[in-house]
């Protein structure tokens, strides 16, 4: 009896599914985008600032008469910064939506664990955060871009910073994860070239993941005494431990701080003036970097719109729709292939500047922004001054030296 | 003498805290017979079960089981070398059928439970003991109900039944016929009869019905506060002036 | 009469899945997919929690581990399928034997903690050991192994292929723990399940019971484990985290402990939700939870568990009244 | 005082009363009588709502208090011994007793002070925690506890048991103390006992009512002591 | 030898606001039985109403004396309207239960407040750093560390000494007889609950000024919630108190002297003393 029952509830519950599910490959008159994003959880402000970067493209486009005459649809997944379940979201997108492109993704484990699979579906992704320069990289592959600036780039201009201050012995404060132990080696790496006389410390902190309480790691940092910290925290983590670094005292001891991911507006909007001015900051985009009219004008449309300056995240989903808008039109057409071969070597503008995929690894090449933190008082938040903006050449390393090999 | 005993237990104590349960008591059992444990609540009947069978470490003392020590063994050790037990408090596997509780027993009797992958309705031999157990208790014609839904003397048979099915060399009982009606009681006293004459096994009972200990024990121990009060046939325990005065209040001429 | 109609629906269920590829797009298949793996890892959670009365709350280390073993092959040795699976499936039994051997030396909340505790170790180890399992990164980027049937080579890439696969070996684990439980031992399980107590008292030692069934539960659920990861194509660390343990306990309560059937039950609902959901909001979890507590408010036996019931309610009613 | 009119309770699926209809009047105390699991316990802890009836009528002065909680009942008069005392193991006897007068919120002679003059052995143990007494000593305490509601009626279930006969003797005194102000149902199987301290007695098997009369008629009646009492 | 004695002092802060939490967890399981998967999400939902609060009402104090309230207050209805009819069934389903509430508290936060992050200072007074042993520590720290101890005394004179006190515990070791003396159980039940999510709620004003507060912040702390009150003893005030004391110092100390495993160590404290006392550091056997 039992096994009746639950044969029979199977067998509707599934049946009701395939029955639901069938609407995949509907509508040719529109090009679906399908789109990753975290929702969910400690990181879920990067879904909505992306969700929001990614609309505001998408209106200002279809309202302007789309792409090749046709309109640009968008369905948003949670990839809940896993792995498996990005996968299975751009499985459900790729098969049952039938997109034809993808944007998105937050997490460098999340890209990492779906990048391979790309070669399965054959669809093209255009990631616009997570900045693992693997999959761009050893991992890289056909149907895989980046528009937005990666681990190296943001590295590399930090070493430049850093090299040209006086500071010596540097140690870390980084995520417990591939993203900030690669940081921390990158870093290494760089500076070691342009500053020899640099000393790396034993004494470093990583802490894990939406860690409580920092003080313990701030301690054991400013008992080693460095000159210098570099330090890859990001998201609530960074807000986290600047507030119990502010209180003890960290940030009056003289340190040279870089930030890699400090000019993030979420993280500055969230600490307003509790930000220590004076400190160095990176970002993957920075909204008063640019004074080009297309900045300016996403600027002042995404503060109309949603009523804070625009992040990162958020300009590099905008930017994401923009470089795909471009390439289609290059191809002249939506096929997949053709596209994919419309944006090797593109070059488009957009809000962070011009911006050029290199055809090697398909890595965009483009301006990296640091700063030192300052108050304004016509900004509610810090903003950067002084301003340093390296050229995408500079930054970026060459195609031999990432590993990728794109037959 | 000395191997028709075949539980003994010497100098044994138990104590939860600052209180002694059990204090000193020293007894033996004899193979083949029914002996009565008596005493009114609260005495140490329970605790002096529960230390025998492994469930409570003694605190002090020895209890030996056919000539073996036994007295830090774990429960199913002891319950594997012949020694078992029924419960005070109705005490069987609820949501399993009838059969399947006297079934349990008997897979730990024969040591197939670790037997992973043939079916149980396939061991026809255990089903068919099973069978005549349950037809012994006459509780056949309830082999495949849940336990839970019996009438509470069913479920008392039930119990007698799995401590009867691990083929135990003695068997402690305890208080069998508590909460029963009169019928009941008769029933699980001539079943008690019936067992003992069938097989043999060594009877083990605590009860606070005197009429159904003085007509089934051969030997009656008197527990009163923990200690041993008077042992001896009911005869001698039902003129001992001790017993009676003490603790039994006069009401066992009633 | 009533055994008929069982195998009946069982068989008519099974040719089903079989059959359910033949008129079904990509996408349903791989979501059935996930759901029939997702079924095996939550039954084999059950044959601790519903059989033999253990909540465990680290289920995920031997599912994770399963997982591993399986990526690791994949990437370094290139061995086929079967014996691929075997390996992770062994990987996983061998670590569910040492976490065992401790945690059954408790019960209830306490067994629930330290298996919870030493989950949440494992995931540490697999999180920390950057050399041997790419840290947070994952294992990715592998090949899936081919399946050799000995008289002939097959591909599982596509979502098809891959289907038939899983379900072939889900059902043969699913055959595998019925049986497991219809056996004596089983029978000596659901004893300890209704009273530990009572079972130590017919000759059994209780922890060795325990021992063996948590074996038996981290063997099958490293099988899953390693069809989960060449079904993702990746092995990462939140295959191990107690978030992922929490899946089957979830899945188990939610269509009933008790009903052999239940956590299929269980994760089909479960799935089935969350994807109607997402469809139309970014908020899931809000809707996840306010299904989820009329559920547990209203199906005491969890949905199949109490479905049966009211059904042999109805019966017996019918049949006074007839 | 108290009428019980056919009430049937249930454990889960077992019908354990099957139909107790007694009633108590104002200065009575009234035993229940009958044997291991004859339903005794059972008909207290219905009476008191701890298990509420399924069918029938129990009336508390006047008022139908079928099915009201066990707070409830205290409020109205009635307090509670259960069979297995029942002491909060780490309140001290002082704190027990206080608890129950503070819960109870019913003004009357008795107060923590009172108590711990009439039962003088409590006093010396006031402090000490509950959990840490002799089975005696709780069982005294839990009568003290009881009586801190001030109650108009008192259930009494099996205060004897388990206790050495001395301590019978000194807890039948108090019965006899209190029974003055107090309506007493009580619960026995130490039928000698209990004929003592009561006016009325009920004999109640498998769920139901076998026998009642007056003190004197039990004792009487050979026949029901050894069919129903096993005496 | 400086670092390890300010790192002491970071371990005890860190243990305070885990007590405090913990104190929540573990009176509701002592007095009801329930763990409630639910106490992080109310933690979270005190931090982020703190900060709403503070905003709108000017007053860090005040915020601290409302929020907790409200949090409470939400407790108590879910409590009549949830868990009430799940008493008598068994604890998974009290455990699945708070977790579907857990569900909707953290996505009705970030509905409300959006999934960003926010921050409050200290308030004045606290905000400022004192020197200490050679180096300088937040004053809001020290204050942290003291309150912990105050709620602790408190709490202690509350349970022993007042008549609420004093029926919660008996109806903690008996919950029928606690009716049964005339203590409406139901009541103290929801008022227990109330006061429970309400010290979670205070937990989150009280952490909102050290930390970020954004979306999943509860999930963060349950586990290592659930920790204390077993590492301590189910229901043991004193185990929550100790228990929290011992996992803010093996985390603080574990960044100092085993890097490597700090992620395990909560963990392996967790296995290490379950498997040498069964009922945790104080739990009753």
């Amino acid at each position: 009896m039992r096994r009746v029952l639950s044969g029979l509830i199977a067998a509707v519950f599934v049946a009701a599914m395939v029955i639901g599910g069938g609407e995949a490959f509907a509508s040719k008159g529109t090009i679906k985008i399908g789109s990753v994003y975290i929702f969910s959880g400690f990181a879920a402000t990067y879904g909505q600032f992306a969700k929001q970067g990614l609309e505001l493209a998408v209106d200002e486009i279809n309202k302007s008469g789309g792409v090749l005459g046709k309109k640009l649809e968008v369905y948003f997944e949670d990839s809940h910064a896993k792995p498996p379940i990005a996968l299975r979201a751009i499985r459900k997108l790729v098969y049952e939506k039938g997109v034809d492109f993808l944007i998105g993704l937050d997490s460098s484990g999340v890209a990492k664990g779906v990048v391979p699979y790309l070669k399965e579906l054959k669809v093209p992704l255009l990631i616009t955060h997570a900045a693992t320069p693997d999959v761009t990289g050893s991992q890289c592959n056909k149907y895989t871009f980046r528009v937005s600036v990666n681990i190296n780039q943001n590295v590399m201009a930090a070493a430049r910073i850093a090299a040209k201050t006086k500071a010596v012995k540097w140690t870390t404060i980084g995520p417990d994860y591939a993203f900030g132990h690669q940081s921390w080696e990158y870093f290494q790496k760089y500076l070691s070239k342009l500053n020899p006389r640099a000393k790396f410390m034993k004494t470093v902190a990583f802490p894990k993941i939406a860690t409580e309480d920092y003080s313990p790691y701030i301690t054991a940092i400013m008992a080693a005494k460095p000159d210098g910290v570099f330090i890859s925290l990001w998201s609530g983590d960074l807000v986290n431990f600047i507030k119990q670094a502010n209180k003890m005292g960290f940030f009056n001891q003289g340190y040279t701080v870089l930030m890699s991911l400090g000019a993030a507006t979420e993280v500055l909007y969230a600490l307003r003036d509790q930000m220590p001015t004076g400190v160095w900051v990176g970002t993957r985009y920075w909204f008063l970097a640019n004074n080009s009219p297309v900045n300016k004008h996403f600027v002042e449309a995404y503060k109309a719109r949603y009523g804070v300056y625009p992040s990162y995240n958020a300009q590099n989903a905008y930017a994401a729709v923009y470089a795909l808008k471009a390439a289609i039109e290059k191809a002249g057409t939506t096929d997949r292939m053709a596209v994919i071969k419309a944006l090797e070597g593109l070059k488009v503008e957009v809000p962070a500047g011009d911006i050029y995929i290199r055809p090697g690894d398909h890595q965009a090449v483009l301006n990296v922004t640091w700063g030192s933190t300052a108050e304004d008082p016509k900004y509610p938040i810090r903003i950067l001054k002084p301003m340093v903006i390296f050229k995408g050449e500079e930054v970026t390393p060459p195609v031999w030296e990432t590993g990728c090999k794109l037959q | 003498m000395e191997d028709k005993v075949i539980l003994s237990i010497e100098n044994l104590s138990k104590a939860f805290g600052k209180f002694y349960a059990i204090k000193k008591v020293s007894l033996q059992v004899s193979k083949g017979e029914i002996t009565a444990l008596i005493g009114p609540n609260g005495a140490g009947k329970t605790t002096f079960y529960n230390v025998v069978t492994g469930k409570y470490k003694p605190t002090s003392g020895r209890i030996l089981f056919m000539g073996r020590e036994i007295t830090n063994l774990p429960a199913h050790k002891i319950a594997r070398l012949g020694l078992g037990r029924s419960f005070q408090i109705t005490n069987i596997f609820l949501e399993n059928t009838v059969e399947e509780n006297i079934l349990a027993a008997l897979v730990s009797y024969h040591r197939k439970g670790l037997s992973l992958f043939k079916g149980m309705n396939r061991y026809k031999d255990l089903l068919e003991e099973a069978h005549s157990i349950l037809e012994m208790l006459g509780l056949k014609d309830k082999a495949q109900e849940t336990a839970k839904n019996l009438a509470y003397g069913d479920k008392r048979l039930v119990e007698i039944g799995i401590a009867m099915a691990v083929h135990p060399k003695m068997i402690m009982l305890d208080e069998p016929t508590a909460g029963m009606t009169p019928e009941e009681t008769e029933r699980m006293v001539s079943m008690i009869q019936t067992l003992f004459q069938e097989t043999g096994i060594t009877f083990f009972l605590t009860e606070h019905d005197m009429k159904v200990v003085f007509s089934i024990a051969h030997r009656i121990f008197v527990l009163h506060q923990g200690s041993l009060l008077a042992q001896g046939t009911p005869e001698e325990i039902r003129n001992n002036p001790k017993v009676k005065e003490a603790y039994l209040g006069g009401s066992l001429d009633a | 009469m009533k055994g008929m109609a069982k195998i009946g629906v069982l068989v008519l269920t099974i040719a089903f899945l079989f059959l359910f590829p033949q008129f079904a797009g990509a996408f349903p298949v791989l979501f059935l997919t996930e759901i029939i793996i997702f079924s095996l890892f939550a039954m084999s959670f059950n044959l601790l929690f519903g059989y033999t009365g253990l909540l465990s709350f680290g289920h995920a280390a031997f599912f994770g581990l399963g997982g591993y073993a399986m990526a690791l092959l994949a990437q370094h040795y290139h061995i086929s399928m079967i014996p691929s699976l075997f390996i992770s499936m062994v990987v996983a039994g061998a670590s569910a034997a040492i976490i065992g051997f401790f945690c059954i030396r408790r019960d209830e909340i306490y067994f629930a903690m330290l298996t919870l505790g030493f989950g949440m170790m494992v995931f540490t180890l697999v999180h920390q050991w950057r050399s041997l399992t790419g840290g947070s990164d994952g294992i990715t980027g592998f090949e899936v192994p081919v399946l050799d049937l000995m008289v002939k080579k097959f591909q599982l890439f596509s979502p098809w292929s891959f289907y038939y696969f899983a379900l072939v070996v889900c059902l043969i684990f699913t055959l595998f723990l019925w049986m497991v439980i219809h056996s004596p031992f089983g029978l000596i399980l659901r004893s300890m399940r209704e009273n530990a107590e009572r079972v130590s008292f017919i000759g059994i030692d209780i922890k060795f019971y325990r021992w063996i069934a948590f074996i038996i539960a981290g063997l099958v659920a490293g099988v899953a484990g390693g069809l989960f990861a060449m079904y993702d194509r990746m092995a990462s660390p939140s295959m191990v985290h107690w978030t992922m343990s929490a899946k089957p306990v979830l899945m188990t309560i939610l269509g009933g402990s008790r009903v052999f059937f239940g956590p299929v039950l269980g994760a089909l609902i479960f799935y089935l939700l969350e994807h109607t959901i997402t469809q139309y909001t970014q908020s899931w979890m809000i809707f996840l939870g306010a299904i989820l507590i009329p559920i547990v408010i209203f199906f005491p036996e969890g949905v199949l568990g109490t479905l049966i019931s009211w059904g042999k309610r109805f019966m017996k009613g019918a049949g006074h009244g007839g | 005082m108290l009428e019980v009119r056919e009430i049937h309770t249930y454990y889960g699926d077992s019908h354990v009363l099957q139909g107790v209809s007694f009633e108590v009047n104002k200065g009575e105390v009234v035993c229940l009588l009958g044997r291991n699991g004859a339903g005794k316990t059972t008909t207290m802890r219905s009476v008191m709502g701890v298990v509420p009836p399924r069918e029938g009528k129990i009336t508390f002065l006047g008022e139908e208090t079928t099915g009201l909680p066990p707070y409830r009942m205290v409020k109205k008069g009635m307090a509670y011994v259960p069979e297995d005392r029942r002491v909060f193991p780490d309140l001290t006897v002082e704190e027990n007793l206080e608890v129950a007068y503070i819960a109870a919120r019913r003004e009357g002679r008795w107060n923590v002070e009172v108590i711990l003059e009439l039962f003088p052995m409590l006093n010396r143990l006031r402090n000490r925690k509950a959990g840490h007494l002799s089975g005696g000593e709780q069982q005294l305490m839990v009568i003290a506890r009881a009586l801190m509601a001030n109650p108009a009626m008192l259930i009494l279930d099996e205060p004897c048991e388990g206790l050495a006969p001395i301590i019978v003797e000194e807890l039948e005194g108090v019965i006899m103390e209190i029974r003055q102000e107090v309506t007493i149902l009580l619960a026995e199987q130490n039928a000698p006992f209990a004929l003592r301290v009561s006016h009325r007695g009920y004999v109640i098997e498998k769920g139901r009512i076998k026998f009642h009369g007056t003190t004197k008629e039990l004792m009487e009646n050979q026949e029901i002591q050894s069919r129903y009492l096993a005496l | 030898m400086e670092t390890l004695l300010i790192n002491i002092l970071n371990g005890l802060c860190y243990g305070m606001l885990l007590f405090i939490i913990s104190l929540g967890l573990t009176i509701i399981f002592g007095v009801m039985g329930v763990l409630n998967f639910a106490h992080g999400s109310f933690y979270m939902l005190g931090a982020y109403l703190g900060l709403w609060l503070a905003l709108h009402l000017h007053s860090f104090w005040l915020a601290l004396l409302v929020a907790p309230l409200l949090v409470g207050a939400l407790g108590a209805i879910s409590e009549i309207a949830l868990l009430r009819p799940l008493y008598n069934r068994d604890v998974s389903f009290q455990l699945l239960l708070t977790f579907g509430v857990l569900l909707i508290l953290d996505d009705a936060v970030k509905l409300i407040w959006g999934a960003g992050y926010h921050s409050i200072d200290a308030p004045k007074g606290l905000s400022g750093t004192v020197h200490l042993l050679g180096s300088t520590y937040p004053v809001y720290r020290l204050f942290i560390a003291i309150i912990g101890p105050v709620i602790a005394v408190v709490l202690w004179f509350f349970f022993h000494k007042t008549a609420w006190g004093k029926m919660i515990r008996a109806a903690a070791m008996d919950r029928e007889m606690a009716s049964a003396i005339g203590i409406n159980v139901p009541l103290l039940f929801t008022a227990v609950f109330f006061f429970g999510t309400l010290l979670a709620g205070m937990a989150g004003v009280l952490a909102a000024p050290l930390r970020a507060v954004g979306p999943a912040m509860g999930d963060n702390i349950i586990i290592a919630a659930f920790i204390v009150v077993v590492v301590g003893g189910l229901g043991s005030f004193v185990g929550a108190f100790a228990g929290a004391i011992v996992l803010g110092l093996v985390e603080a100390l574990g960044v100092q002297f085993v890097p490597h495993l700090q992620m395990a160590l909560p963990y392996m404290l967790l296995a290490l003393v379950l498997l040498v006392r069964p009922r945790g550091l104080f739990g009753s056997e």
